[in-house]
Formats: C-alpha cells, structure tokens, sequence
C-alpha cells in the first residue's frame, strides 16, 4: 500500500546524493506523480522528530541532517581521522606530494591503475585537495597544511629526497616524465591476466 | 566446424578455441588459470548441439587437449612438487590428501562468502559527501608528526621500479613460431632419433611449448613417432619412413 | 532525554560515509557508552517499517538501505552494481580472509592454481589490500573493512568456523584409499615401463 512507497521514497531519498525530482521519483517507482506526492507529505509528517528532515530544493526533493545534531556532528567530523594509510592512498598522496599540482588521470597513469576511491579519501581526510585544473580541463590537486601538520613537516621542502632509495639512480629524467614511464611499463602487462582485452584504462586516462 | 572456430566462455576467456591457443603460446594467458575441462565440456556441448561427429576434427581436438593437458601439468608440478614423486606411495598419498581437503575446506569458504554476498544484494551505502560546512578537518585540533614521512619517500619509490623481466619476455615470445620449430626437428630427425630435452636444449618455456606442438604436427603428418616411457619422462622421437616404419626399434640407427 | 540522543545518532550515522564505533559516537554526544548502545537499540527499533535500517558492520554502525526498496533503485541509479564474484574469486577472497596475512605463492599453493588475476580483481574492487612482505619478499595480503562491510560481516569471527566444511572422517579415509590405490597402480605401472623397450603409453594411443 501507500506505506510501501513512502518507505521506497524514503530509501531513495536516503541513497541519492543530489536532489530527486518528483518525475524521477514517479518513474522510478512506478507510481503516479499525485501518488508521490502525496506519499512525500507523509514521509516529512513521519520524520518529525527524527535526525533527518525532508527539505523541498531548487532541483527537487533532498534528506538532510537535523540541524539540532551539529555540534556533535562537528565534535566528530572536525577531528581529523588520521588510520593508517592503505598503500594505495599513500602511493597517490606521495604523488601528489611531490608532483603537485597533478592531475587525476596523472595519477592513474604513474599508478597503472585506476585512483578514484584512494582519491576520494584523501580529500575527505583533507590531506588533499583541488588547485583549479589543467590546460585539458582536469581536476588538479595538492597537498594541505593538514597534510605538513600530520607528516610533522614545515614545508614541503621537507619531505625526504627520493633519491637517496633510488631504485635506478642511472636513469636520466625528471622525476615526473620517470614516474609516467614506469607506470606505463606496468599497466602494459596489467591487462593480460584478463583476456584478449585492449589496454583501454591507459587510453581512457589520457 | 573447424576445431579454431569452437566458441569458449571460460572464466579468464572468452572467444574462439585457436585464439586461446595464441594467448596461451604467447604467455599472455597464464595456462594454469585455463579451466580445461570447461573446454572440453564446450567441446561435448558442441556435438550435442547437433555438430556432427566429424572424426579428422574430433582427432584434432584430442591431440590438441592432450598436449595442453601436459603441458599444464607440468607446469603445475613445479620443482617443489617432484619431492612428491619422491615420497613413498604411502606418503604422498597422505601428503596429497592433506592439499585436497585444504582445498577443499576454502573452496566452500569460497562457496559462503558468495551466500553472503547474494544476501546483500540489495542493500546498498549512502554515499553522499558531506555538508561543506563539516568536511573542512580543522588544523588546530590535529596531532602532529602522527605519519612518518619515510612513508612517502619510500612509496613513491616502488612507482618508480620498472618491470624489466616481464617485458622482455613479450619481445621474446613472438619469436618461437611453429615453422621455425618445424624446421628445427625436421633438421634433427635427418640425422636420426633424438630427445625432446636435446630439442629444446637452453629453450625458455614458449619455446619449449610451440616445440611440442611442432611436433604434433609431424606425428600428425606420419613424419614422426615418440615414446614416453613414463609420465614426465624423457620423450624418445624417431623419423617414420614412408611406410609408417619406426626406426626406433632395437638396433636401428641412421 | 533519551529521544533527544536517538535523533542526534540518527544524524550522526546519516551523515557519516563510514561505519561509526560506540565510542566515537560516545565522544562526540557527550554521552556515556552504555547510554549510546541503549539509544541504539531504540533507533533500530524506531527504525522498523521505514526506508533505512540499521546494521552493525565493519566494527561499527551504519544505516543501510531497505532492500525492500531495490529494484526502484536500481531504476534510479542507472550506473551498474558491480557483478557478483566468480567461484575462483570467492575462493581466493576466502583464503585472504581465514589465513591474513598470506602471500599470493601460499593461496595458489592452496589453490593448486595460479591466483594472480583473481587477487588482482580483488585488490581493485578493494575488498583485499597489501599487508607488508614476508619473510622472503613476498607481498602480503589482508581483508579490508571494505570487505566486512559488503559481505554484512560486523568482525572476521563473524565467519563460520571452515572446518564445518571438512569431510567426515569416513569420506577422508575413503579419499585416502583411492589415492593410495592410485599411487600404487602408478608406482607399478612405472616399474613395469622400464622394461626392455615397449610401445610406450603414447604410442599405444594411436
């Protein structure tokens, strides 16, 4: 019954990270757009009381937090959460270190692989963050303060000269136009396991 | 239906027969991750389907499976499984019972993990960023010093490690081509029996794999015949002469 | 009062990306741990019959769509869900999460197969990630949270003990006789072999 669709809006309301419209809704649920909304009149009526609130935006229909939960809501996102960090958030953070400003597809290019989740994750710890984009309109990104403050380092300066480990201290190169080679090289023979598949990530990438 | 043409859908394949065999000559598909007996049940699904059993095909296929067979065997008996040949039967019977049940306990962890995987099918994460106002981490409350530096340094290091001996094997592998080992064991056979180990003497694994083939293709043709005494041992080839006759009876030596 | 908390850790838990432990959410209300857990129960309670639940997973606790509410979903987000795992993933995942930390010789080991694409497809997918070397150099790999999360699983003890899975002892001892009897028919056949010069097995084929 109508309970159903209240509790579907509900969901997709709760899932979606942007504002929903009532013909999206209506389509998504199969349902007249009368039918939703009127079920969306009962779903802000049954929230009342609880830590969300259903708001009414430019682009449609939003669930937002209760504002009576902010500071606490502030005491626990404003700490910075500081787990250690998976390799590969630290292989991209040390890119971005000391390659900045560089580009996403920079990244999943001296990776080899694809960076978006380890990317996602720095900018939420705010370790990283965006610096405008690049002449081909990509997102650059850099390094913060927070990021010095963490790693105890003044400047970026600082941070340790890789070629004290370098691996082939013969190869000539910027250290960047290195990296970019060496990514390549992996990702050439990352995609055999798979099949007689092309090696689309690195050409996407570009 | 040629046998190249026979349609596969394997986990790390998906394609006609003879293109698997390329891959696999290549060394761009590892053979041990070939499930085979999923090629042949497509084989029997196949003539199932209505093909006809066509015998000069059906001959193909056997040799062709039986080579992979052992090709894939030995690659899977590495050096630290002959301490197994070694054992007595007593042993080794224990010893591979031991990796059986091993194997068998994690494949129905494997068969779990993919119930519980099924049972939350349909629960899904928000994965909405949070407010603007909230996701600035504030300095002034953070710690100090908590990562090590030498994590970067060291991180950005392995990125900078080329992978030397994978690609040199791709600009070697092409270079083994089943007419060049036809032409290596029809030089041999001239001069009368010879060893498979003597054939593919300081050879790399490719071209220990298109020498097999190669030879196939002369058992195939009736240039030549081999014996193998036991599993995994020394493969004794000999010329055919025009009649079908071995040389490698007693005695018999060009 | 109590209803108060409730709604604040409802807030709390719709806006955070990741699962919240009962300690950080103790911090961050002001709240003693006990009252938190109680208050817990009442929003789960609270929870019964609408668009979201809530779940324990991954050491912490998180709201989850109702999946009751799917197939809308799936009909609003039009990306495609990742497929389910293949059996020779969900075998090596299986090994990765029992035996962590293990190295990729030990799960082909176990496998008796090869296990490069398969843990290559787990590391992207991030349910598996890189756990330092061995002792002789070999990478090793551990489960993440990631995994517990999707796999519903609150901590590793949460899965089954896999002896539950091993033959009984009548079934392991008639594997043992089989092998046996096969060992012996090869030792014998092999003894047999290198006698003066015989059509050999394959030539027998023809």
């Amino acid at each position: 019954m109508n309970g159903e669709l209240v509790r579907t809006l509900e969901t997709l309301l709760f899932l979606s990270p942007e504002p929903l419209g009532v013909a999206e809704l209506a389509d998504a649920t199969g349902r007249a757009e009368a039918d939703v909304l009127t079920a969306l009149q009962q779903l802000e009526a049954a929230l009342a009381g609880r830590g969300v609130i259903l708001r009414e935006l430019a682009g449609g229909y939003t669930l937002t937090s209760h504002p009576a939960a902010e500071d606490a809501a502030r005491r626990l996102f404003a700490r910075p959460r500081t787990p250690p960090l998976a390799p590969a958030q630290a292989e991209t953070l040390a890119i971005v270190a000391y390659l900045q400003p560089v580009s996403r597809p920079e990244i999943a290019r001296i990776r080899g692989v694809n960076a978006e989740s380890a990317t996602a994750t720095l900018l939420e710890r705010g370790l990283i963050e965006e610096a405008g984009r690049s002449r081909f309109g990509a997102v650059l990104y850099r390094s913060t303060p927070l990021f010095l403050k963490l790693f105890g380092l003044n400047t970026l300066d600082d941070l340790p000269d890789p070629a004290q480990w370098d691996p082939s201290p013969e190869e000539a190169g910027e250290l960047r136009d290195r990296l970019l080679r060496a990514g390549e090289a992996r990702a050439g023979r990352a995609h055999v396991a798979d099949g007689p598949a092309d090696p689309a990530p690195l050409a996407e990438s570009r | 239906m040629a046998i190249a043409d026979l349609e596969l859908d394997l986990d790390v394949f998906a394609g006609p027969f003879d293109l698997l065999l390329t891959l696999v000559l290549r060394e761009e598909i590892d053979l041990l991750e070939v499930d085979l007996a999923g090629v042949v049940l497509a084989y029997l699904d196949h003539l199932e389907a209505g093909g006809e059993l066509d015998l000069e095909v059906a001959t193909e296929f056997l040799v062709l499976i039986a080579a992979l067979l052992e090709l894939k065997s030995r690659l899977m008996l590495g050096s630290e499984d002959n301490e197994l040949a070694e054992l007595e039967p007593g042993e080794a019977a224990e010893e591979l019972l031991a990796r059986m049940l091993e194997n068998r306990r994690y494949r129905a962890a494997g068969t779990h993990l993919k119930e519980l995987e099924a049972a939350e099918r349909g629960v899904r994460f928000r994965s909405a960023p949070l407010p603007p106002a909230l996701r600035r981490a504030s300095l002034e409350h953070a710690p100090t010093g908590v990562y090590d530096p030498t994590l970067l340094g060291g991180s950005l290091v392995g990125l900078l490690r080329l992978p030397p001996v994978v690609s040199l094997r791709h600009l070697v592998a092409p270079r083994a081509s089943v007419a060049e080992r036809l032409a290596h064991l029809r030089g041999l056979l001239r001069r009368g029996d010879f060893g498979f180990d003597e054939a593919v003497a300081g050879a790399d694994r490719v071209t220990v794999a298109v020498t097999l083939f190669a030879l196939l293709e002369l058992y195939k043709q009736g240039e030549a015949t081999w014996t193998q005494k036991q599993p995994f041992g020394e493969i004794a080839i000999a010329p055919l002469d025009s009649a079908g006759r071995s040389s490698l009876r007693r005695g018999a030596s060009a």
